[in-house]
């Protein structure tokens, strides 16, 4: 009897199997998968996201007022706006949007909508929002002029080049307010609304080229087209982000053709991967700065010198042929390659005598011992192990900690390090985003966790912050670099490659040198 | 004795091969069991009788091994017969009792199924059901009370009694032809030794199982057995009628294995003990095993080892004196 | 009589001490002839005592230094001047082997010699004492076994920063409760034999009852455990390399170098390979090695 | 019966509250700041110090504690940094991918390792033995992560018998969330491409893992079988003229599998511990890799409550290994 009822819930069961696969209605050709490690999002609300891969998907989602197209990384151009106006002060901004332009919900783009995208900004003081208040933003600031028009007023006059380009900021995405209303509730953070902050997290209220159908931490960001955008209808019907954090299994998954593009590819894989004729490699120069910091408090690294001899020591060559196996390009400014004002002369190639000699000056001819904080991803480990060779070599011991970023960061914030390996990305497309913080040290950022306080680079820094006139902006920068370079607490090393494994049948894929600026809709497959 | 007898052991030899070495556990093993007939094997522990019970079963454990020698059941080699065969004849034809029932059951299967498994193996023909009924029957003919409930406990549930009539009923429930008892009943307390005695003896009459008893208890083997063979360090050194060897013990051994025995009548009289110690199995065997302790050991003893002598019709002894008596 | 009786009494008790050592000398005879028969044990030995010595001999075995970078030479296969062939950063992969040998048993000893007397404390003090002490104690080495020990390794390793030195107490505390419960079951089965009852009756205290009956009679389990937690801890060790919170470059900690060395697996297989490989062999030695320590002392093998 | 459960509940409730407190002070005595960890590196310090309050990591460790015990008398494990959820709603999200995982590999440990530890019992000290002891040693012997690269490349890359890593093919849509286990939820879904779809992308990652708990279940099988072959019942069965299968089947393995249980047990807890490297390797969205990611980034609600939960269902396996132990083994009756 017992076995009769075994056999008939299998058989329903199997039945079961067999019905209905529900697959999604289009074939593979349709959609764009990308392989990459996303484990780092916490958020895909505009507000909130300020991590590589949620800002970058939030760019494919949501449309600026100003924003950079697929492939052009220079200077914003218009994007929902259609024109701007300032006042002579310099203080007031008007921006008209253009007409018609919907959102994913089928409301229509409006300057309510804008405003309350920035106010919510302003409202939620989240970790990007710094971008916006930086400008003295505040929620009266921003007002609604009439039904296409939104108004800002700063709270002194700032370089347009660096509010522009903040206004093409991830943070500063168009959110459909009413969508975000809809989805309003008090939190134990906001116990007065968070401005649909929870909702908003995991799901897209943008008018972007591409809707956020689904996002599964740690598996899966699925991104569907919205074939109606006002300029960029996208190529494919969806987009698949898959969370694969081993570089390894990246590239076996390209190589055999299950992703279409394996994101950052480490330099020796990439040796190897150009030899499959199915793959190219997208690269470009990041908009990233590798480079040991050098706290000032700490014993022999207060002397000038030292810190110079210490960047003759450093193997350069070492470092972006060997390691990096030729993905970077030594680089002695703190404005990358990529911006204006970037010099590519190099000031530090490697020199053991001159290193030596200036220790000599500076009183260690036997050098000193000291220590290094890096973090644990390759190819940090590496790098700091080439260096402290080099050092080495001029008798500077330097003791290694590869340390969690949960204890990295905290340290070098505390100004508790010696040496420190790190690197910085801009926060907005200006080259201000990098001087500010590697200058000035007022801005309590680099150069303050390094203590390196220099009233003459900050000022220079200042002074640019509100310089209207963009080549005499770019000089103060390079004339704040030049003191840098020559007693600065850093050595700078190198700005990666970004490189990309891209199967063969895609076309009009771009690698973009930081992640605010990947475009996914001119991607196509043939 | 005119038909030939049901189970013929012949100058059997089995040895086990040690860490310590080889261990001799029976030199010289020979004797015949007759038809429906009880047969005691006695002799001190040690001795090889429940080696002896196992190699006619054929389940000597590695490292044992069976040397030499033939075991004639119903006429067939049982040394020489195929595993299979060896199978079949175990359970059906030749059953065991072993002699710590509470150990020999399957702690982890209820009873009732562990009889019926015997006759289930056996039979293919046979279905579960009653395979089962049958085992409770044979549960009821052990004498084990409500064998219906019974049948569905588990072996921790009964006492040694039980234990040792459930293992009775598992093993007399195919009707073999040879049942051997391992010293059925040493493990149990004395008031219950009674009755699974007369228990055996009534169930060997009514199916005509002829029984190899094995015991170190000449009261329970006078009791039960009609012949008897007496079994020392691995040898047989007297075989007999019950009165006959109990009576008039030939063999040095047995008769003072007798004197062992407390004797009622006169209490105060010292106990009597076998001085010297049983000889250790290792060393190979070249002389009479005994004869270390033998009062009556002749040179000749410990030079070479006796053959068995017979006295008269069906009684014989393994020792020199016999033949010197003849002189 | 009286006397007939001392005398025999005095006997006796020389026999006995002649029957002990008689059966010490067996006991040791047997356990080598078991350990001759067992040859996966055998193998497990060598591989165990290899080890050793090349720990030892590291400095001499050795063909480079395994710190000295070439860059120039990285990622070379194995050859004749790079046996084992170099690594992402051009050293040595053999001699970082070859030292890394030095690292692993440190990790392995170590952890197994903090946790192993914690725990067997833990343990006998419960199982001897009972009633609260026992419940106190037993729910603490809940806690810490109902943590997966990675987990808790990790939770340490976070809390005092990475390091081997930190891998090796953390993964300690993740493991003493395993020896807790051992030598409280081993405790309380001898705890109320007769001899044990008889000396308490003579008064010894409790420390010396605890420390000189009843801790010796847990220890043949307690080695069958360690023996057989050595690989369990090595490849934690790894594991927590391979997170980022063990050992820390350019240490020559085998876990380490399989975990830097697996980006190169498909064209470099040799890289995170060959340290691998050492791991494997190690910890099944260790393994080999236990399984038949415990074989060898478990009466059933006797028999045969 | 019942008032043993009661009591192992008591106990229970009493080592999770212990683990409770020492996951939440070895979270807290951690020298660095969980902050600027989620902050990273590029925030400015003021937005630090407000999420510093906003979190409430300005309190003292104790008014911490405080808030955290009183939001968990209200069923509340607070938001993780992580994913900006609720703990419990992460967790819940989680850890059946795991549950899923481990216990495929569960099923497969002891599918090949009780056989294994079966045959070599048997043929105990011949090489058949060896074989099968070595064999199963290979799965603990190797670090996991390491072996599932080789595997994925072998398997995956080279042979192409397994499809790539991951939950589901991409152009697959899960079916509705019901267990959150994916294939059961494709059974209730009745859609039987995902069904054999999840299938196969879990044998490699459940392979691993499972090559991971192989060896102490066929290292306890043999021993075990070793003890119970040489107890007298098994002469019974022999001499009953059971054939060696039936002997070993029926009456040896029954007996031996009764010590087996418990470290099934074991292993159980030990499976979900390896999960944590086996998930970062195949980029499985379990809790594994949520625990780790919630350690080295100081998360701490989610490290408390992951953990929480990690040895509740540690506790819990172990309660049902108790449970079927009295069941395998009639001798036991949980009556106190």
């Amino acid at each position: 009897m017992r076995k009769q009822c075994v056999i008939f819930i299998t058989a329903l069961f199997l039945l079961g199997l067999i019905f209905s696969p529900a697959v999604f209605a289009a074939d593979r050709k349709e959609v764009l998968v990308l392989g990459m490690a996303t484990s780092d999002i916490i958020s895909l609300d505009p507000a909130k996201a300020f991590e590589f891969s949620g800002v970058g998907i939030i760019n494919q989602v949501y449309d600026k007022l100003l924003d950079f197209p697929a492939g052009k990384f220079d200077t914003p151009e218009l994007s929902l706006a259609e024109s701007w106006s300032v006042s002579d002060d310099g203080v007031v901004w008007k921006f008209k949007l253009k007409e018609g332009i919907k959102f994913h919900s089928g409301n229509e783009v409006t300057a309510e909508d804008a405003a309350y995208s920035f106010k919510r900004v302003v409202y939620l003081k989240d970790q990007p929002s710094f971008i916006l208040t930086q400008f003295g933003l505040t929620e009266d600031a921003i007002k609604v002029v009439d039904k296409y028009t939104v108004q800002i007023t700063l709270d002194k006059q700032y370089a347009q080049g660096i509010f522009f380009s903040c206004l093409s900021a991830g943070v500063a995405s168009i959110v459909d307010s009413k969508v975000a209303q809809q989805n309003e509730q008090k939190t134990d953070k906001y116990p007065n609304g968070d401005r649909g902050m929870t909702w908003l997290s995991r799901n897209s209220a943008g008018s972007g080229p591409f809707s956020l159908t689904k996002w599964e931490k740690n598996d899966r960001v699925i991104l569907d087209a919205n074939p109606k955008h006002f300029v960029h209808p996208p190529k494919v019907k969806r987009v698949v982000i898959k969370e694969i954090i081993e570089a390894t299994s990246r590239r076996l998954q390209v190589e055999k053709g299950d992703i279409d593009v394996a994101w950052e590819m480490f330099p020796d894989q990439v040796k190897e991967l150009e030899k499959n004729k199915d793959i190219q490699i997208a690269r470009i120069a990041a908009l990233q700065i590798w480079y040991m910091g050098m706290n000032v408090t700490k014993g022999p690294l207060a002397d000038a010198k030292v810190r110079k001899a210490i960047r003759y020591a450093i193997d350069y060559d070492g470092i972006i042929k060997d390691i990096m196996a030729g993905a970077g390009v030594q680089t002695n400014t703190f404005i990358p390659k990529g911006f204006a004002g970037y010099e590519d002369k190099i000031i530090y190639r490697t020199n053991l005598e001159k290193a030596k000699a200036l220790l000599k000056e500076a009183g260690y001819p036997n050098g000193f011992e000291t220590s290094m904080d890096h973090g644990d991803q390759t190819p940090y480990p590496e790098v700091a192990q080439v260096i402290q060779n080099a050092l080495g070599k001029v008798g500077i011991k330097v003791k290694l900690n590869k340390l969690i970023s949960a204890q990295l960061w905290p340290k070098y914030r505390a100004q508790k390090h010696e040496l420190i390996l790190a690197r910085w990305g801009p926060d907005y497309m200006d080259p201000h985003t990098n001087a500010q913080p590697f200058a000035d040290y007022k801005a309590k950022q680099l150069c303050w966790r390094n203590a390196f306080y220099n009233d003459k680079t900050s000022g220079l820094i200042q002074k640019a912050g509100v310089e209207m006139n963009n080549d005499k902006r770019i000089k103060l920068y390079q004339d704040a670099n030049a003191i840098i370079q020559e007693e600065g607490p850093y050595a700078f090393l190198f700005q990666p490659l970004y490189q990309h494994a891209v199967r063969n049948n895609l076309e009009n894929f771009y690698a973009a040198p930081t992640f605010g600026l990947w475009k996914l809709y001119s991607v196509g497959k043939k | 004795m005119t038909s030939e007898p049901l189970l013929k052991v012949e100058d059997l030899r089995v040895r086990f091969y040690t860490l310590r070495g080889v261990v001799h556990a029976l030199e010289q093993v020979s004797f015949h069991l007759n038809r429906q007939e009880t047969l005691g094997l006695a002799g001190e522990t040690g001795c090889g009788k429940s080696v002896t019970a196992r190699a006619i079963l054929r389940l000597i454990d590695p490292p044992g091994r069976i040397e030499r020698g033939a075991i004639h059941f119903e006429g067939r080699n049982l040394l020489k017969a195929r595993e299979a065969e060896m199978r079949r004849i175990r359970g059906s034809q030749i059953s065991m009792i072993m002699q710590e029932p509470k150990v020999s059951i399957n702690p982890v299967i209820r009873v009732g199924k562990q009889i019926a498994e015997t006759l289930l193996i056996h039979d293919k023909s046979l279905n579960r059901r009653s395979a089962r009924r049958q085992a409770v029957d044979m549960l009821a003919q052990v004498g084990i009370p409500d064998p219906g409930k019974m049948s569905r406990r588990y072996p921790h549930e009964l006492s040694g009694g039980m234990s040792q009539r459930v293992m009775i009923a598992m093993m007399l429930v195919t009707r073999p032809k040879l049942l051997i008892a391992d010293e059925p009943t040493s493990a149990l307390d004395v008031t219950i030794q009674a009755q699974i005695l007369e228990l055996m003896k009534s169930l060997v009459r009514e199916i005509k199982t002829s029984v190899l008893m094995i015991t170190h208890d000449l009261g329970v083997m006078a009791e039960t057995c009609d012949r008897v063979a007496v079994m020392y360090a691995g040898n047989v050194v007297e075989m007999g009628s019950v009165r006959d060897v109990l009576k008039t013990p030939k063999h040095p051994y047995t008769q003072s294995l007798l004197q062992t025995v407390p004797d009622n009548a006169n209490p105060d009289q010292p106990l009597f003990s076998i001085k010297g110690n049983v000889p250790s199995l290792l060393e190979p065997q070249t002389n009479c095993v005994f004869a270390p302790r033998c009062e009556y050991a002749m040179n000749r003893c410990v030079r070479e080892k006796p053959g068995s002598y017979a006295i008269n019709d069906g009684h014989q002894a393994a020792c020199f004196l016999m033949v010197e008596k003849e002189k | 009589m009286k006397m007939n009786q001392t005398a025999s009494h005095t006997l006796d008790k020389s026999d006995v001490r002649h029957k002990r050592f008689e059966a010490r000398v067996r006991y040791i005879k047997d356990s080598y002839v078991l350990w001759r028969r067992n040859h996966l044990m055998m193998i497990g030995t060598f591989i165990i005592l290899f080890l050793i010595i090349v720990a030892i001999l590291a400095p001499l075995l050795a063909t480079h230094d395994p710190y000295d970078q070439i860059l120039s030479d990285r990622l070379s296969p194995p050859s004749l001047a790079y046996y084992f062939g170099t690594d992402s950063l051009g050293r040595d992969l053999y001699s970082r082997i070859v030292y890394g040998a030095r690292v692993t048993l440190t990790i392995a000893f170590l952890v197994a010699f903090i946790s192993m007397p914690i725990g067997t404390v833990i343990g006998v003090t419960a199982g001897w004492f009972g009633g609260a002490i026992d419940e106190i104690l037993m729910r603490l080495s809940d806690v810490f076994l109902a943590f997966p020990r990675l987990i808790l390794a990790i939770a340490f390793a976070a809390a005092l920063g990475p390091g081997v030195e930190n891998a090796i107490i953390a993964i300690a505390v993740a493991n003493w409760p395993s020896y807790a419960r051992l030598a409280r079951a081993e405790t309380l089965s001898v705890k109320n034999n007769d001899y044990i009852q008889v000396i308490r009756m003579l008064g010894a205290s409790n420390l010396r009852i605890m420390v000189g009956h009843i801790t010796p009679m847990c220890m043949s389990s307690i080695i069958v455990r360690m023996s057989l937690d050595m690989g369990t801890i090595i490849l934690t060790a790894a594991g927590l390399g391979f997170l980022g919170l063990g050992a820390q470059p350019p240490m020559p900690e085998w876990g380490l170098m399989v975990s830097d060395g697996r980006q190169f697996l498909v064209d470099q297989w040799w890289v995170s390979t060959l340290p691998g490989f050492a791991i494997l062999i190690v910890v099944m030695g260790f393994n080999l090695l236990g399984d038949g320590i415990r074989d060898i002392l478990d009466p059933h093998q006797r028999q045969s | 019966m019942v008032q043993y459960l009661a009591r192992r509940l008591v106990t229970l409730t009493i080592t999770l509250i212990g683990i409770m407190v020492i996951t939440f002070f070895i979270a807290l005595v951690v020298p660095l700041d969980p902050l600027a960890a989620i902050a990273g590196p590029q925030a400015p310090q003021e937005t630090v110090e407000r999420l510093r309050k906003l979190y409430g990591f300005d309190q003292p460790v104790y008014v911490q504690f405080g808030r955290y015990l009183y939001r968990l008398a209200h069923g509340d494990l607070g938001t993780s940094f992580q994913t900006g959820r609720p703990v419990l709603e992460d967790i819940l999200h989680f850890f059946p991918a795991t549950l899923e995982l481990a216990t495929l590999a569960l099923a497969i440990a002891i599918l090949v390792g009780i056989p294994l530890g079966v045959l070599s019992a048997v043929y105990r000290n011949s090489p058949l033995d060896h074989f099968s002891r070595v064999l199963s040693l290979v799965g603990v012997s190797m670090p996991v992560f390491w072996l599932g690269l080789v595997l994925m490349l072998i398997f995956y890359f080279k042979l192409g018998w397994l499809p790539e890593p991951g939950r589901l093919d991409i152009m697959l849509i899960d079916p509705p969330r019901v267990t959150g286990m994916l294939l059961i939820d494709a059974v209730i879904a009745g859609d039987g491409e995902v069904f054999w779809d999840g299938i196969r992308h879990m044998i490699l990652p459940a392979t691993v893992l499972g090559l991971f708990g192989l060896a102490g279940i066929a290292r306890i099988v043999r021993s075990s079988m070793l003890d119970v072959l040489s107890q007298e019942y098994i002469k019974t069965a022999r001499i009953k003229g059971l054939n060696e299968f039936l002997v070993l089947t029926r009456h040896a393995l029954r007996n031996a599998l009764v010590p087996t249980v418990t470290i099934i047990g074991l292993t159980y807890g030990g499976l979900l511990e390896g999960s944590v490297l086996t998930e970062t390797i195949f980029s499985w969205p379990g809790l594994g890799r949520y625990l780790a990611q919630a350690f080295l980034t100081l998360d701490l609600n989610a490290v408390v409550g992951g953990t929480m939960l990690v040895a509740l269902t540690f506790s819990l396996v172990n309660l049902a290994v108790d449970l079927l132990y009295a069941f395998l083994n009639p001798k036991i009756t949980y009556t106190e």
